[in-house]
């Protein structure tokens, strides 16, 4: 047994320690993963004395497929040879991570039959994470995954694990079913995710509502982001209950004052007001007064498009590029899956080696990527239009009358296509 | 080698005069020590010194451009019902200081007589700020004197009283150099199309790397045409930013189908609220329309009235905007919404919606 | 060409499963039918139906790496005084759906006596965001598990409790790839050093043209050190990003003396009131102390009891500092402003006060 | 004469006409002058037709001086021969622009004889445009000028001409004295203007608050913006009356609600109280409150460096290097000039031909121009600090240091240099 001083440190405190855990692996673990978890934890505790990783990367997949595998070979095997391979599993979890108790002592008994007994709830995008294996217990270990109903998620350059917040299953915010969603479209677009062959990774991320839950905007490529279109719905008897509670001023302070457009007004009889014109649907008060308000019945989506993390050119955040699409009706779904495989297929074909799509959107400009994909540019894509006068406007005018024609369809005119 | 018969003479470098000598001595006595103002009308200011001293200032609009006449007019206005001291605003109008309340209204009434509309304080649409155009620029698309003219016409009602939300600053700018600056509005040259290049003049008139190095997006390259060294121009590249035309007036971006006329709003100079703001394109491509220019003023007439109907008092246009969001914008001026509209210059990433806010 | 003894297994391409089969029959019943939810105690979530129907959710803490028994006794647990069904949040809680109200007590009992800390709802810390490292990442900087683990022992108390302003979201990232993502807090590896090239490696390892176009500013040029294909960086334009050294090893960017953290403040991901936004830079350059990272809990530590001390109910840490000013975020965290602060990278001009706005 | 059938349509509306001004030239301007203006006028309805423009540059000077005027050459001269040549003199205002009748009149008598009559007051950098002469009347009016105490503006590659607002003169929100500075400023720079040397052009403006009356911030390379530290000035008895005149929800509608940082409450008895700490300084409330409110005594200004408008890279605003700088003694005026020196040498080394001081500090960085400018970084310089993770930071801990030691000084704590 390899002593482990500095690891040894972090057993103390409240907080459940992970070193625990691995030492119990190690030293209670499957017996033939006693041997590995040691060789680990040296490793580990060696990584803690240099302060340097010791993995690399390398190749390994499952028959059949080309990603969810992230593979590690040890840079010090000689010292540590037990787990000179430590590979990780990627397996996509039911949507909106439900689970049986059930189902995961099944999980617990394969991974420790073909794995190190180490498994992560969840990893950064979703993934139900299988640590710790050589190349041989990857295929036993997905072979029986498999089995179980579970299927490798993404990795490489290639459409990624999606999320998707609780949503629908319990939570009154949600705006759309988000499992519906979140099925559909990963499900379709599957192949891109086993076979990697895409320019880079590709995110999609499901919340019910704009509070966010699964951090969709900064984290996803393609954001699906519930809304409303109607008005906010009030229950004014609620409303007075509330701010009975806990009071008038309190109610002024974290409620009308906090509404970023000021659209609240309260009235002298404790009933509210909401300019509906105004709100910008950023959920704060109805997060709340979860009694007294909640979204609208005009339900559907926003999607954001271009979220990511700093490399090449600095973080994104996705651009609201689809303000407002209806999701209730089976065509309504159709029409989002459509969207979704049109936007792989742009990225496919326009994005250039290790540029994610919001790189592509910067690159080329939006109104190039929203001609592509056939959208009406709509002011809610903007904080503000355009400050540079930088440009080639020789077709406003026909620009223009598109827009006077569209907004006469919508005011219920019948224009000619 | 024969020295001139009248050595010329030289230049007194005196730099920026001392205003104290020209200054009305009731400002010169309480300068630093002004107490607080009103407006006891439209075009008038009441300035009270921590002294008790009071200054009255009548303001009235002229036409910047002004013949000797007009200014001796001014003056002898100046020395019967002021007091033979003036100045001029940023926005080239006239301000007559007066120490006499007594003298206001005479003033008053003979700045009308006369033609000069007075107003332009507080919340007014004051004088549009002008630049050179046909007039006197060597690279005007359009002629700022007669759009000026044009609005203050439409809007001299809105100029002599105070009836806006709050100040309204336009701007006009004659071509996309944009001398006229940012503006509540700004009506402003917008070329439309790429420079049309007169390939026999390039080679004597124009140095060819600086007019390369001028274009922001390097749409220009050196190129032989004809035999002759010339330039050529990337048309997908270019922005029809009209850079190139001032180091080399051959590259054309002047014409009748190239030079429009574009609507910006929400330009901010004041630190008042809210920081200062660049303007937003609201409306392009109007036509170039002298000597009325109906289409442009139909269009600063719109959101003029927009906003007048529909902001709050000490709302500028561009925080008005910025509250009821841009959807209500373009439905409460009736203006299109296009994808030019959508900026796609460095920095367009920060004009975008990245968040889940909408409005309906 | 023999055909192989067994043929190998074809997967099973299930896709996404679906979760109903393992949902709690509460929450399948009355599927997207919610009415509202309230907090009965930190760490207890209340859902009532529109049908009437009411789920408690008990929420706990768990190092997210976790061995097998740990889940077995989370599952223990979840039989014993829950009903089988659980979840995981976006942050690795784990969720016990309850529909009965008598079973929530026990059940956090349970949870507390086996040293699972019951909270992270509301206004609470939650969980910080967890990322590989040093456990199994090919190019970490620091050890997310570890960091994570020391933090969490500091801010227990703020997990187990909702008595911060509102919820506050720390996220880690072991190396500046930043798997983490944003954060009210984010506690990254920062390099401070270009990379160091192992030459003799190079030729081997590393597709040369691939690594030259992953640097963000062109700082890697093809070179031959010692006869070998090689790289070189120009020390001057690296920005110490550490995207080179995924694609090529040999390009090391960690050591004692480069990998260093830092700490960001006010990233926000939720639309509620303010749009969503990055975290900026609060302190650099901290020491990457394992296994306690003090410095680096410190500096947190400051940040988390300035905010709790200072900001209004509902307001994040970044509504917090807009609020009262970056100064004043300053002084009251202790924190030095440097020269570091001011942004450099693209779109650092929109960063910049472009105002007379000041604040002393 | 000729027939100007476009120019005409504009001498209606209630708006004075510059077209009547110019045909009152033509008609009953000194003799020498009105052929002159006859071709003038029909040049310019030449362009009211063709909608072009026929001028073109040139090179004229007066003796002694490389700028200042901007010189005319007619493209139709054949058509319009007596204004082939119309150039302007470009002359600065005394600082705030005030005039006597009897200056006005020199000057007009003076551009009869040596000009067209035509004369703008003023250009939208401030100086007094004297349009229309040929070259021999170049340096005859400006000889006239000069003896009258003007002399000649800014043009070219050059420090331009300045201006300042009303200000001290005025004003009660000036918090300093602009014509000073401007003077002292611009007379000891005067040689960058007279002989054009630098990259490209300079402008200072001066406004005495942040209410910013001659768009400084957008418009001038350096600006200097009057401000204060300490706090607000209330005069409570003035608020209660300014409350009884307009009414208390206006009041509470018109100053607490736009205060941009929400620093003003209103007492039940009708006092304010305002948090200075909170307070950016940006004059809304005193704007609104002359009476009742103003800037404090601790007063001098900010400085913001880099405004401009479009040409190359878009339309920059100044950046605030300088959030305080005391301006009251005669050293502190020093102090300014000396800093204005070292900007613009500054901008004289490090500029890039046609390049703008605020498009050197986008190339080069804002740290970089700060130590060359050796000024300490602030948090008042930025919005917020960096989003971005590039960056080189090993230095990061000297630089706190220098930090810490500054607010130990600023603290009164003795610390050694
Ligand atoms: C005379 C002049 C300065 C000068 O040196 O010439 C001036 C004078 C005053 N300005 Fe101004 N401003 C003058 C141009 C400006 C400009 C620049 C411009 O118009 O191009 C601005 C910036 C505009 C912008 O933001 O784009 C300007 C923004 C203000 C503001 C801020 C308004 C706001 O709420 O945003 C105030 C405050 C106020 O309105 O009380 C102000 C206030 C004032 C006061 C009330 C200051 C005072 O206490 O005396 C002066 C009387 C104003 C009035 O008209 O009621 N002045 N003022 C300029 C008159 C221009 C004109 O003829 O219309
Ligand atoms: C006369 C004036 C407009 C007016 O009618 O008031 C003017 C007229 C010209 N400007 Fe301007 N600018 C005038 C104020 C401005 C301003 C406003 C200001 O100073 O506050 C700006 C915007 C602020 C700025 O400096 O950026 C301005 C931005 C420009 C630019 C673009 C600079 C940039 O970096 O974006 C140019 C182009 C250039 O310099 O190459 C330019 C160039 C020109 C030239 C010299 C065009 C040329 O290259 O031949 C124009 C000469 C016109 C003429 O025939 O008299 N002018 N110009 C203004 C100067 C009068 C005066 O001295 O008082
Ligand atoms: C369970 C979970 C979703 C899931 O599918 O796993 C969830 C569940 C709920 N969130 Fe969330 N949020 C969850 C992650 C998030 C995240 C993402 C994250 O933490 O990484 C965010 C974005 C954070 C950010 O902005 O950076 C998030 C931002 C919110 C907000 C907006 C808070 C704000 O004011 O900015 C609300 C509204 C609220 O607090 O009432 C919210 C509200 C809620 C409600 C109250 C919704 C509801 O009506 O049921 C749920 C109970 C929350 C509670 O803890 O009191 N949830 N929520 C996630 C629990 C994470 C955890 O264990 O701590
Ligand atoms: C495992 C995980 C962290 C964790 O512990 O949770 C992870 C781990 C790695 N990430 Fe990540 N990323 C993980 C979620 C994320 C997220 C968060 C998210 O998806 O919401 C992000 C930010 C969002 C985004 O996509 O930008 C993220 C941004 C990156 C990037 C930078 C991408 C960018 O465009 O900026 C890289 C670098 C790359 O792809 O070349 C990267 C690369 C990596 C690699 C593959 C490093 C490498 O090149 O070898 C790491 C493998 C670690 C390992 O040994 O397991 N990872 N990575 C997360 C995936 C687990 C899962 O499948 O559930
Ligand atoms: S994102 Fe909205 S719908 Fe989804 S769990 Fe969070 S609050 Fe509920
Ligand atoms: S949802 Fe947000 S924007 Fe709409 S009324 Fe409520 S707080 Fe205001
Ligand atoms: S805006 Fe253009 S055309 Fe008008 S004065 Fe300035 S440079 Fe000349
Ligand atoms: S108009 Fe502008 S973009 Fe086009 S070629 Fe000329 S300088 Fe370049
Ligand atoms: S942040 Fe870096 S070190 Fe950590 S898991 Fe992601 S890629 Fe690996
Ligand atoms: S660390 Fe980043 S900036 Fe430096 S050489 Fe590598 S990729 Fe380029
Ligand atoms: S800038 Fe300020 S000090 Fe100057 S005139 Fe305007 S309000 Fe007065
Ligand atoms: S000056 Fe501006 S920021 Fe300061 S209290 Fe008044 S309104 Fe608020």
């Amino acid at each position: 047994v390899h002593p482990t001083p500095l690891l040894d440190e972090l057993e103390d405190g409240p907080w459940p320690s992970f070193v625990t855990g691995l030492k119990r692996l190690r030293d209670e673990g499957a017996p033939n993963n006693r041997k590995m978890m040691n060789d680990l934890l040296g490793q580990l505790n060696h990584s803690y004395e240099k302060r340097l990783g010791f993995w690399k990367g390398g190749t390994v997949s499952v028959y059949g497929y080309g990603g969810g595998v992230i593979p590690r070979f040890s840079e010090v095997a000689d010292k540590f040879p037990e787990s000179k391979e430590f590979h990780t599993l990627r397996v996509m979890p039911p949507a909106g991570y439900h689970y049986t108790t059930d189902v995961l002592r099944k999980m617990c008994d394969i991974w420790e039959r073909h794995g190190s007994g180490l498994i992560a709830f969840h990893g950064q995008s979703g993934d139900i994470m299988f640590q710790g294996t050589d190349t041989e217990g990857v295929q036993k270990a997905f072979d029986e995954l498999n089995e179980l109903g579970f299927d490798l998620g993404g990795a490489g350059p290639a459409l990624r694990t999606a999320m998707s917040c609780v949503g629908h299953a319990r939570c009154e915010q949600s705006c759309y079913d988000e499992v519906r969603a979140h099925r559909t479209i990963i499900n379709t677009l599957l192949d891109e995710m086993h076979r990697p062959s895409l320019p880079y990774k590709f995110k999609f991320k499901f919340s019910g509502c704009a509070n966010d839950c699964v951090n969709a905007i900064h984290r996803a490529d393609f954001a699906v982001i519930g809304t409303w279109r109607d008005d906010i719905k009030i229950d004014q008897e609620k409303v007075k209950e509330h701010i009975a509670t806990v009071g008038r001023k309190y109610t002024i302070d974290t409620v009308v004052n906090m509404c970023p457009t000021r659209a609240i007004s309260l009235h002298d009889d404790d009933t509210l007001e909401i300019d509906n014109k105004s709100c910008v649907r950023c959920m704060h008060c109805i997060n709340v007064m979860t009694k007294a308000l909640s979204p609208g019945d005009d339900r559907g989506v926003s999607i954001l498009i271009g979220g990511k993390r700093a490399l090449k050119i600095g973080d994104l955040m996705g651009i609201n590029v689809i303000p407002f699409m209806k999701l209730e009706t089976d065509e309504d779904f159709e029409k989002l899956t459509e969207f979704a495989e049109n936007v792989v297929e742009f990225f496919a074909d326009n994005a250039l080696e290790h540029e994610r799509i919001g790189e592509t959107i910067d690159r080329i400009g939006l109104p190039a990527f929203l001609e592509a994909m056939e959208i009406d540019p709509d002011p809610n894509m903007v904080n503000h239009p355009r400050t540079s006068c930088f440009v080639r406007t020789d077709d406003f005018d026909e620009e223009a009358a598109k827009w006077f024609e569209r907004k006469a369809r919508e005011a219920g005119l019948r224009v000619a296509e | 080698m024969n020295e001139q018969a009248t050595t010329p003479r030289m230049p007194d470098e005196v730099g920026v005069p001392d205003p104290f000598q020209y200054m009305h001595p009731v400002l010169k006595k309480n300068y630093g020590n002004w107490d607080w103002h009103d407006r006891p009308r439209a075009g008038v200011l009441r300035h009270v010194s921590k002294s008790g001293d009071v200054i009255y200032t009548v303001r009235a609009g002229t036409q910047r451009q002004m013949d000797v006449f007009t200014i001796r007019k001014l003056c002898d206005i100046g020395d019967k019902y002021a007091d033979g001291h003036v100045r001029f605003t940023t926005r080239s109008n006239i301000e007559y200081l007066v120490a006499d309340e007594a003298k206001v209204a005479p003033l008053i009434e003979a700045l009308q007589a006369e033609g000069f509309p007075v107003g332009g304080t507080g919340a007014s649409v004051s004088m549009v700020s002008h630049t050179q155009g046909w007039l006197h620029c060597d690279i005007p698309g359009t002629d700022a004197s007669g759009v000026v003219k044009g609005l203050m016409d439409m809007l001299h009602k809105e100029f002599v009283q105070e009836k806006m939300p709050n100040r309204v600053r336009i701007t006009t700018s004659c071509c996309q150099i944009n001398c006229g600056g940012q503006g509540d509005i700004a009506v402003n040259v917008q070329y439309t199309k790429p420079p049309k290049i007169n390939h026999d003049l390039v080679a004597n008139v124009c140095e060819r790397p600086a007019v390369v190095a001028r274009c922001p997006v390097a749409a220009i390259r050196p190129a032989m045409v004809n035999g002759k060294p010339s330039l050529e121009v990337d048309e997908r590249k270019c922005v029809c930013c009209g850079a190139c035309y001032p180091p080399c007036p051959p590259m054309q971006i002047n014409g009748d189908d190239s030079t429009k006329i574009a609507i910006w709003v929400g330009g901010k100079h004041s630190n008042a609220r809210s920081k200062p703001t660049f303007h937003k394109l609201a409306v392009a491509n109007l036509p170039n329309n002298a000597p009325h220019w109906p289409e442009v003023k139909e269009a600063v007439g719109k959101i003029i009235n927009a906003y007048k109907r529909d902001a709050k008092h000490w709302e500028r246009m561009g925080e008005w905007i910025e509250r009821i969001g841009w959807p209500a914008f373009f439905e409460k001026t009736g203006l299109a919404f296009t994808k030019h509209h959508l900026d796609t210059w460095t920095g367009a990433r920060y004009t975008m919606n990245h968040s889940a806010h909408v409005r309906f």
